[in-house]
């Protein structure tokens, strides 16, 4: 079994309007050194093993995961112990 | 005329969709659960508004795996009206029908109002029944309904004439005041308000009538040309 | 928690471990004594969420006997899920109200997103289609930010939960007060349509045939949410967070659509949801109420975690789980129409003839129980009451009456408030409009959808003033059925009956114990007077927060009137300039526990304003009658800040102005909050006809189209104002509270 | 500047409908070795570097990014290059 994380990021130059929330509240809370806040999502799969796992992730990236007009991705197989 | 309803798990406009052309439209009309779908026998696909799978991960984007999908895109080749609203419209950028995506509204709140739309194009099998400029009320109801994307796209959609609707006065940061868009061939219209709603006077105004008739119209047109 | 296996009975008595789990001595005694032995931990578990307030009533059922229950129209009373009430054409309304104060108080999207459904299933356990949602919401003073941050999240988990299932959420109110500092108050009403053939019923019925379980998994989340709603909030609330269940509308959707499905299948035997003490609750009470037994294997429920105990399971308040009873050999039918919404029903017991709720797990019996000591058996206690001393010194008072010079600014002032001002921020992120009935979207005294298919139409509202409450619990009991039967009226209709949330501090306190008995004596009288018979409720107590400080008594109503026409629907906001204004009902210096009190004083106190109930029948009807005769324009009950405020509702929606004449001081003519009075609009043609109705009536003035707020009192001009200056006040003002840094 | 990466994540036991929801249609899609998906989120800020960075990012978390009754979180401070 393996541990796949899945980050999943706006691309650059698409709005991000939660991050922005997310920044005014913090400044708000007097956190004044913050400069910039994107959201995105963070996925932990837990997948069965096979040889081409990094093809496979690949492609349920992009079939679902992630929306290629807006989204990247990027992510990590970890061993699990 | 008959109208098909595509209901996927979550979807919760498709009795209003369904009661909007039966009652008020007077058409025929059937609610089809997405496992079960034959859409070879219906003139108009309509993709109503809701939560499909629960809006998880991205508005419209597990629905837009179901294979019924194949058959809304093979309508969609062979020239049937398709409109997808809200929720409807989200699963068709998903699927590519529609160029773009859907993000949060800006100010991040789910919003449930009347709102004045400009129709920007009444010359499409949906609009037909509009005027160009026209001013109309449309409620809007919709957390992800803030419309994106690129500049290149959206100067083709504007050099094509795929915008069907704006927003008189933006409520959620959509590109462009963009409300409603149409595929090149204008025969897909996606759009946030849902002229369903507004469909009879009771209910406080039936401006969104006239977006059926127009389809209705349409295809009484082509149909006698056909015969 | 420990695993049974681990703990004896000898243990828990000895250790009195029940006592963490919320018994007595006594009650732990009386197990004993039904048993005939000690209970295991698992048993002991199941008596406890069972005995808690939440689940038995126990110290407000000698209270909720007094409302009266019955009415001809009534189909099903308190009891089951929800209460049910004929409309005609073999049509009925069911409707409930549930409070998730303790949940939303620790983590407040969870929490009102769970009440919202729990209720939904309330509601359509019984076969009904959920048609509304309404709310009720009670915060402390949004200057705080823990407030700001509570109501910002719990309209936020409204919403999510009510627009993904896709019922429209049409009303409601939300009220502010230092009071629910500590703990808000968040109550949800779902109101229902179903067919009288079709109504359910939440029995296991039938010697041999087999349970069924059906939604979500089971997780250890929620475990003992109904003995933790029953006690105060502490800084022990803080380590039992846990607790905390997550919502999942989807499932809820699917649900709703499946359930509504089955009851058309005849091997659907009984059918209830699973709510506070989840499979405990459900199960006991279906076999208790069929007056049989019932077995269940807990190694066949669907279980989300691994190494879930016995006591675990039953205990666990996991959201979105059903439980049925069908039909013994007809189970895959069953299965096969919940397979079609992609969900799984499982047997997981089956009805017997011993009265006994027998669990096993792992091949061991782990409670074996009379069914009914769990159901029925809980204690009852009649709880000392003592009039507080608070309530004689404001009894003694001479009257308050509030000296005002400036009432232009006042009443902005007024308008601003944020229990008055507008609630769009609130109700704009609700979808008030899908399923497509919504006549009159929140906005208005009531609100109105109509029934597909006929002429007919239903109004609803929920209210409860608690400052009256607190001044004096039976008056201010009286009021709040009288205001919500006035918002019907007002809308067109006939009021039906009512559902109510009692909100209380804990029972304990004789001088809360004494406010909850004289709100329900109130309520009841008033019931009886205006006939809205009480057909279900919830109770609520233990809503103090740390320091011990209790909340105003707060029992909501939540009210439901049928309008025979969709011709009859009217609305509160004047419609044409021209039309005549008319005030109903008289006015006097009324000002104790209103709104300008608290503004201008900051606590209230003093005598709440008289009702008379007869009074209040005739006029109600007389105002019906007026509406059902096409007379009135527009129609608006006065309540918190009197006719001043009222007129200026009034005028908002198409930002119309008025002049109005008033003869006596205008700081009561304006402000008072006397009851029983109606703002009533009328074309200049129908000036006779109106008046032959009400003897003695004439108008206080005129709808304008110049858009002026205008009072004159005697020779003076006291209100001269732009009616788009009290707009920007009125709606402004909780957007503007929120924004500010607290 | 520092970029700090935030993941939070439903704390062990909480409901995930999220999750539950795409791992039934990555199933659907045949993606049959997946056997469990958690869904969380992933933030991104540009921060001021200030001595105590770490405390102040754990200040930020507790108040505002992550809710601690029902999520965990985690971080990772960079450098910006
Ligand atoms: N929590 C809420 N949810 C939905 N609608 C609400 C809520 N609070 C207030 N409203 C709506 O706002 C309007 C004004 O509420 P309120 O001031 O309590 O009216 P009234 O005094 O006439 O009862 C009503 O239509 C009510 O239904
Ligand atoms: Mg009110």
């Amino acid at each position: 079994m393996r541990k796949v994380k899945v980050y999943i990021t706006l691309k650059e130059g698409v709005l991000d309007p939660q991050g922005k929330a997310v920044q005014n509240s913090l400044e708000s809370l007097e956190f004044n050194n913050v400069h910039d806040v994107r959201v995105g999502k963070y996925m932990e799969l837990m997948v069965e093993d096979t040889e081409n796992i990094e093809a496979e992730v690949d492609r349920m990236c992009d079939k679902l995961l992630a929306n290629p007009v807006i989204e990247d991705y990027t992510y990590k197989i970890e061993e699990v112990v | 005329m008959k109208f098909a309803v595509v209901v996927f798990p979550g979807s919760n406009c498709d009795r209003d969709m369904y009661f909007a052309v039966k009652d008020a439209l007077g058409e025929e009309a059937e609610l089809v659960w997405y496992k079960e779908a034959d859409l070879s026998g219906f003139d108009a696909i309509l993709l109503p508004g809701g939560f499909s799978y629960g809006d998880y991960l991205r508005s419209g984007a597990i629905a837009s795996t179901s294979p019924v999908i194949e058959q809304i895109l093979a309508a969609a080749e062979a020239g049937k009206p398709v409109l997808g609203v809200c929720n409807g419209f989200q699963i068709l950028l998903e699927i590519g029908l529609l160029p773009g995506a859907m993000l949060p509204n800006e100010h991040l709140k789910f919003m449930c109002h009347y709102e004045t739309l400009v129709v920007e194009n009444a010359d499409t099998m949906f609009t037909k029944h509009y005027e160009d400029k026209e001013e109309i009320r449309i409620p809007i109801a919709h957390g992800d309904g803030n419309y994106f994307c690129d500049e290149q796209t959206h100067q083709q959609l504007l050099d094509n004439n795929q915008i069907a609707f704006t927003y008189q006065s933006n409520p959620n940061g959509s590109v462009g005041d963009i409300a409603g868009i149409t595929n090149e061939q204008g025969n897909v219209l996606g759009m946030m308000p849902h002229p369903e709603r507004a469909v009879e006077a009771l209910l406080g105004n039936d401006d969104g009538l006239r977006l059926f008739q127009s389809i209705l119209t349409h295809w009484r047109n082509t149909h006698a040309i056909n015969a | 928690m420990p695993s049974m296996l681990e703990i004896s009975p000898q243990q828990i008595e000895e250790q009195r471990l029940y006592s963490e789990m919320g018994l007595s001595d006594e009650e732990f005694q009386s197990i004993t004594k039904i048993l005939g032995r000690r209970p295991n931990y698992t048993e002991t578990g199941l008596f406890s969420v069972m005995w808690s307030e939440h689940c038995s009533y126990k110290n407000s059922k000698p209270l909720l006997k007094k409302f009266p229950t019955e009415g001809p129209e009534v189909l099903q009373g308190p009891g089951e899920g929800a209460g049910i009430i004929d409309i005609g054409d073999e049509q009925a309304v069911v409707f409930k109200v549930e409070s998730h104060n303790h949940p939303s108080a620790v983590e407040p999207y969870q929490g009102a997103a769970t009440g919202v459904g729990g209720i939904l299933r309330d509601v359509f356990s019984m076969g009904a289609r959920p048609v509304a949602l309404l709310n009720s919401l009670r915060f402390g003073s949004l200057e705080r930010q823990r407030v700001k941050y509570l109501f910002e999240e719990v309209v936020r988990g409204i919403a999510g939960y009510g627009n993904c299932v896709g019922v429209p959420t049409v009303g409601g109110e939300v009220q502010f007060d230092d009071a629910y500092n500590g703990n808000p108050l968040v109550n949800a009403m779902c109101v229902g349509l179903i067919d009288h053939k079709d109504i359910q019923k939440g029995i296991a019925a039938g010697i041999g045939n087999t349970v069924m379980y059906v939604g979500a998994k089971t997780g250890r989340d929620g475990i003992h949410g109904a003995t933790f709603a029953s006690e105060e909030l502490s800084e022990e609330s803080e380590e039992k967070r846990p607790s905390v269940q997550v919502g999942d509308p989807f499932m809820e959707k699917l649900l709703i659509e499946a359930c509504l499905d089955v009851i058309h299948h005849d091997a659907l035997v009984g059918i209830q949801d699973m709510g506070a003490a989840g499979l405990t609750s459900s199960a006991s009470e279906m076999a208790s109420k069929a007056g049989t037994g019932m077995t269940m294997n807990l190694d066949h429920i669907p279980q989300r975690e691994e190494h879930m105990t016995a006591y675990e399971m039953m205990l666990s308040e996991s959201q979105e789980r059903m439980l049925l009873v069908v039909e013994k050999g007809r189970e895959e039918e069953i299965a096969q129409v919940f397979r079609k919404y992609n969900l799984e029903a499982v047997a997981v017991g089956e009805v017997t003839d011993t009265k006994r709720f027998r669990l096993e797990h792992h091949g061991e019996v782990v409670a074996d129980v009379p069914v009914d000591s769990l159901a029925e058996d809980a204690p009852v206690y009649h709880q000392p009451s003592k009039v507080p001393a608070y309530y004689e010194e404001f009894q003694a008072m001479d009257n308050y009456v509030p000296e005002i010079t400036d009432h232009k600014e006042t009443l902005h002032q007024l308008l601003r408030q944020p229990t008055i001002a507008s609630k769009e921020w609130v109700y704009d992120q609700y979808d008030s409009m899908v399923q497509t009935n919504t006549v009159v979207t929140p906005g208005s005294d009531a609100a109105v959808i109509r029934v597909r298919g006929t002429y007919k139409a239903l109004a609803m509202t929920t209210d409860c003033n608690s400052r009256y409450i607190y001044v004096d619990p039976e008056v201010g009991g009286k009021i709040a059925v009288a205001e919500a039967a006035r918002n019907i009226v007002c809308s067109g209709g006939r009021p039906l009956g009512l559902t109510d949330g009692l909100n209380f501090g804990s029972p304990e306190n004789p001088e809360i114990f004494w406010q909850m008995e004289k709100s329900v004596d109130g309520m009841s009288e008033a019931c009886r007077f205006l006939s809205t018979p009480v057909i279900s409720g919830n109770v609520s107590l233990y809503n103090e927060s740390f320091g011990g400080q209790a909340i105003y008594p707060t029992p909501i109503v939540g009210m439901v009137g049928l309008i025979e026409h969709t011709d009859y629907i009217t609305q509160s906001h004047f419609r044409a300039p021209g039309d005549l204004i008319y005030l109903i009902g008289e006015t006097k210096p009324e000002f104790g526990g209103s709104e300008l009190q608290g503004m201008l004083e900051g606590r209230h106190f003093g005598k709440a304003p008289e009702i008379n109930l007869n009074i209040e029948m005739t006029r109600q009807s007389q105002v019906r009658t007026a509406i059902e005769k096409g007379l009135v324009q527009s129609a608006h009950d006065l309540a918190e800040g009197g006719l001043g405020v009222a007129l200026a509702e009034s005028l908002f929606d198409q930002e119309l102005g008025c002049e109005v004449n008033l003869e006596r001081d205008a700081t009561t003519a304006l402000f008072a909050e006397s009851q029983t009075r109606f703002l009533l609009s009328v074309k200049p043609e129908n000036k006779n006809a109106f008046e032959a109705l009400f003897r003695g009536s004439k108008p206080i003035g005129t709808v304008t189209d110049e858009g002026t707020y205008r009072v004159v009192s005697g020779d003076d001009t006291v209100v001269e104002e732009q009616t788009s200056a009290l707009k920007t006040s009125w709606k402004g003002a909780i957007p503007c509270l929120l924004k500010s840094k607290g």
